[in-house]
């Protein structure tokens, strides 16, 4: 397995402007700040639909979305906070989701597996394992025909890699050259089963092999790293080169779904957990930018209070905010 | 009228609707093959190219996921299925994506897709290669199901399905595409959720789904020389359902047969029965019969085929068992 | 007699039947995990091990393919799925093969296998998490379908299924985990195909499957606080039913309510509904009427659950509206 | 590419009895000449049912089902009348199958696609392109619960490797360590399809590699080549070591289903079938035979006439058998 814990260098910031370092930054803050928020709400009992808190994968989600642009689409999963918030989705309507209510993205009937934003170019999340990786492929199929230049990109987990449509998906992208970039956190789990006790060979990048697809393994807790690769990715899909598969190397803190830690369970070890905590993904990011002086502390402290004012609101609006009416159980069955 | 053959209507329907609309395009196996679709498809890879006729690798459900993901994306897409016994492998796809997607997100985006499936039976090619499996996807919310009957039905139900905003299962019959029939040559529709009185009558009524319309039709014309006055409802779409056409026709006869040539339990035939008795039972003046496929998977033997799939004959003895 | 919850009564069928006979062994997902699928295999891995408690990758088709092929060899597998939601992955082998295996070969060889679906719902857990399929595999010839809603019958029917040399369908329901009841400590079975009257009535037979029976019970209690004497069915198996069971009522009270948590449409209640007018209409005095699911997928909000779930208020409702 | 043509070696039948290399021939022509029988059947419209021929390919079935034995378990698919007669099923109950009869194998509600003889360790076949993958997984699994040092093959076309499943029991048997060999036969072609439009890397075998599989790519009209390649995987898989991909390049040479040649459709030309005719395994063998002196044109005449006895008597045993009676269609549903 590909080292996690390489220092951040000066090499990664090459050619990229400090206002789109300070963004990527402001990004995996925001992430972590609505996570640890929503850890707390759920604790509180405010928040009752089923959580799966994306802490300590921050990188991911924000190094794929910051290289992509408006008009690419990308397709979350269940644990779908982090892809959301970093294609640029409002807090404000997920926050509202997450509490059930009618001005929620998806009305108050999706919860927190099921959030979308078309206008940014999240057309949805599913519950299902593996479920979005088609739909990605599909969405790629439909700019390779319009030649609209987007690409697509599918966001899914180690796990998904166990079911057969993972494979059919990567067969077809290769095989009709789709502009389209698999994304694969390995975050080592699927539920309760560690990786080693679902497949014998854990390097799910070279899968892509068989495929004729090039297969990238990379720190996926180095948040730089991540955007580089994307970047690559991007720019092959959109010049008519095919697809990539890049499998990020990172780990969920918290358990497999809600606020716990998930240690003493038998499941993880505590040093494991702890190993991964210590490399943390946003830390790494920040210590970097204020030793480079990228990041100036007056200037973190500012965008720390501009994403919690975001985050206090939204959850002042989501609770302000009326359940849907009981009539609406029937409603958006058929679009007519 | 311009006559066609059920198989040419919906080589027409596709074709024009491809011309018509560059957000239409046709994927899955065998849509490129001379023979593996019968001959719907013929011709449309020559003008459309392979970039809009896309056959695929067997991997239906990775297709089908791609189909409802380009649907997303703002394409038409008509995905297809050469058998639907080979359909189960794409449920996921189709039920838990497709289906609830524009509910499941608060109406915030919706999937155009026609999704065609085709019942391939006979023949002798038994179990897994003969199944008829509508009741699955009429059971399912946030899909529509269509069966066209004719080859007017077949293109104007086509061009329906491509033009709804919303997943719709199109289903044809390998058996009725040598049918010929009156099929005008512009673009038409036949509404979704509209059900047709082929025969009036009323003594009972005979609902019908797809080929078994066929069936019924024939089985009026055998009753009507007996002196029994049999209204034939070819059904065409099973959801939404044309329930007020439905009850009309039994509030007249009081006595229905439901003829579908699917499995009984829990099928389509049990869904008229159950909504008839449950809103216009004070109307009912006899048992409702139905007339399906038995409750076994399909045999391969000719001899067998001949008892396992329903016919005129069993829907006069049905009509017979109430008068 | 000692009273256990309903999912103890499950981990004690399983941990019996493993310990009676070597060829029976679990598999699927989440059978090792203390949460995964309640605590209904709790203590299994460390009687049996990881050779006969098998956990797997999230691979449905496959594993439930091999669960398959392992009865084809003479095991008699369980195997076991943490939601209905994730079967649709897993469809064509249990349709095409496991269904149709016995009848295809001419009775030659059969399938020993219990597929176990568990139906976990509510809590905001939306259309993805929340199905009960049992209609889909009813309808689906070759499959027994069985839905205990007691402890007793939870363990029962359990045993009846894997002894059963056929595959049957295993439903059952985590909102019933914590519910108790008088289990025996010996291996015991429950019939398959056997309903079971849980209060006797005479002025209308309310029919409930699984987590219904339950709510049926307590409609039925509060029902007859009013004057209104229901009969409750608990009919436990979907396939093979015990028509004779329902007839019988039906015939005493000549009204009936049919209440299954699932989608109405083409569902088990219209099923139920379609054989009674078929073979015992000149009995029935009413409407029949149906107490499901709202034929659209599952919400999220809580407020929205509270209207899609039926309960025994909507039961009531239905009684009252045919007395 | 792997060649398939190279000439069959005296290397090849190092200690192979001369006995074993006459019931290998023998398998061989029984399964061509059963093959041609029905194909002329089919054309005489004796034969209804869709028959998927498998001339051609007969070293594939026989060299792997001669190094079987005769408890272990081996899975068919629509093409499925070699394996059959490779495993020692009976041509009779075949036959009478074929025609529809009572006295069928599958009593008559089979047909070619679902043939069966558990006796001899082939339990069924299925129509659905990858079905029986994972069922000779699980077969490999009961084994190995069972310890009983049986083996499992499941026989499969390189169109089912376009099937998701296919990945899913190879990533379980791997993970297993389970005792089953994964035969493909690559005959290059999913109905009308040629494998280049399906794959872009057709090398079916590498795809082993990904679970840490073995997989190997073999000269599949070379019936020697196979039973080697089949004798060392079975033998690894019966001593616990674990599955093998082998991927066996082939040929059919009728069309997809039933007995048309397939040529001036546009989907393979006249001179590729005619390399594959010229490549004739059953004749590659013959030749070599003779040529070695292991067979004499004596001994090849009484192999041939009682093949053709055989043939004889169960088509006449088919055509004399009663065709199931009606109420059979409600039978067998259930096993009671
Ligand atoms: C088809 C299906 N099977 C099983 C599940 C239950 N499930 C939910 S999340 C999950 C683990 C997925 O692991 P991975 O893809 O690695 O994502 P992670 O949770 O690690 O982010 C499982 C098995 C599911 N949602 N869908
Ligand atoms: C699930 C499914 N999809 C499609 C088909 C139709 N079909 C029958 S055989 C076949 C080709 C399979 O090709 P391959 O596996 O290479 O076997 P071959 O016919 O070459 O022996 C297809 C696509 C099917 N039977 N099952
Ligand atoms: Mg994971
Ligand atoms: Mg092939």
């Amino acid at each position: 397995m590909k080292q996690c814990s390489n220092p951040i260098t000066m090499e990664l910031v090459k050619g990229i402007p400090t206002t789109v370092l300070w963004k990527i930054y402001m990004t995996m803050l925001k992430i972590r700040m609505v996570e640890e928020k929503i850890a707390d709400l759920i604790t509180r009992k405010e928040i009752i639909c089923p959580c799966h808190l994306y802490i300590g994968q921050e990188a991911v989600a924000t190094g794929v979305c910051t290289a992509l642009e408006n008009n690419d689409y990308v397709f979350s999963t269940h644990r779908s906070h982090g892809h959301y918030i970093a294609k640029g989705g409002s807090i404000k309507l997920m926050m509202a989701e997450l509490y059930g209510r009618v001005t929620g993205c998806s009305r108050g009937r999706g919860g927190s597996m099921h959030i979308t934003s078309p206008l940014v170019g999240l057309p949805g999340s599913s519950a299902i394992v593996a479920g979005t990786i088609p739909l990605a492929v599909g969405t790629a199929l439909a700019f390779s025909i319009k030649k609209n230049g987007g690409v697509s990109v599918a966001f899914f987990g180690d796990g998904a890699t166990d079911e057969g449509v993972f494979y059919e998906s990567l067969n077809f992208a290769a095989l009709k050259k789709l502009p389209i970039i698999f994304i694969c956190e390995n975050n080592l789990y699927s539920t309760h089963m560690h990786i080693s006790a679902r497949q014998l060979n854990g390097n799910i990048y070279k899968k892509a092999q068989i495929f004729k697809m090039p297969g990238i393994q990379i720190d996926g807790n180095n948040v730089l790293e991540v955007f580089q690769a994307a970047s690559e990715a991007i720019e092959d899909a959109r010049n008519g080169k095919g697809p990539t598969l890049l499998e990020c190397m990172t780990y969920r803190w918290r358990g497999h779904v809600g606020p716990n830690w998930d240690i003493d369970k038998g499941l993880r070890s505590k040093e494991e957990v702890e190993w991964w905590v210590d490399n943390c993904p946003l830390k790494r990011l920040e210590e970097f930018l204020l030793k480079e002086n990228i990041l100036s502390e007056s200037k973190k402290k500012q965008i720390s209070k501009q994403v919690n004012e975001e985050i206090e609101e939204a959850i002042e609006f989501a609770k302000e905010s009326p359940f849907p009416d009981k009539s609406e159980v029937l409603n958006d069955v058929f679009k007519s | 009228m311009r006559k066609l053959s059920y198989a040419q209507a919906i080589n027409e329907g596709l074709k024009q609707m491809m011309r018509e609309d560059k957000s239409v395009f046709l994927i899955g196996q065998g849509v490129t093959s001379p023979w593996y679709v019968g001959t719907t498809t013929v011709g449309l890879l020559d003008e459309f190219g392979d970039e809009r006729v896309i056959d695929t690798p067997v991997s239906e459900n990775g297709i089908t996921g791609a189909a409802v993901g380009a649907a997303l994306a703002g394409m038409r897409p008509i995905v297809t299925h050469p058998r639907m016994d080979f359909m189960y492998y794409a449920m996921d796809q189709i039920a838990n994506h497709a289906a609830n997607w524009y509910y499941m997100f608060g109406g915030k985006i919706n999937v155009p897709l026609t999704i065609r499936g085709i019942i391939n039976r006979g023949g002798e090619q038994a179990a897994q290669h003969s199944q008829a499996l509508q009741a699955i996807f009429t059971h399912i919310p946030g899909l529509k199901v269509v069966m066209p009957s004719t080859p007017y039905d077949a293109k104007g139900l086509l061009i329906s399905s491509v033009q709804d905003d919303n997943p719709v299962l199109y289903i044809d019959d390998r058996w009725l595409y040598e049918l010929k029939g009156d099929v005008p040559e512009e673009i038409y529709t036949v509404p979704i959720g509209r059900g047709v009185v082929r025969e009036a009558g009323k003594d009972v009524t005979i609902l019908a789904t797809s080929y078994m319309a066929y069936e019924a039709t024939k089985a009026a014309a055998r009753l009507k020389k007996e002196g029994i006055d049999a209204e034939v409802i070819d059904i065409r779409s099973l959801k939404p359902l044309d329930e007020a056409l439905i009850f009309e026709s039994v509030r007249k006869t009081g006595k229905l047969v439901i003829a579908d040539a699917a499995w009984k339990t829990c099928g389509m035939a049990a869904e008229v029965s159950a909504l008839v008795s449950e809103n216009i039972f004070e109307c009912l003046k006899a048992p409702i019969k139905r007339v399906c496929l038995p409750d076994t998977p399909a045999p391969a033997s000719s001899v067998l085929e001949e008892v396992y799939f329903p016919k005129d004959k069993d829907i006069i003895l049905a009509v017979k068992s109430i008068i």
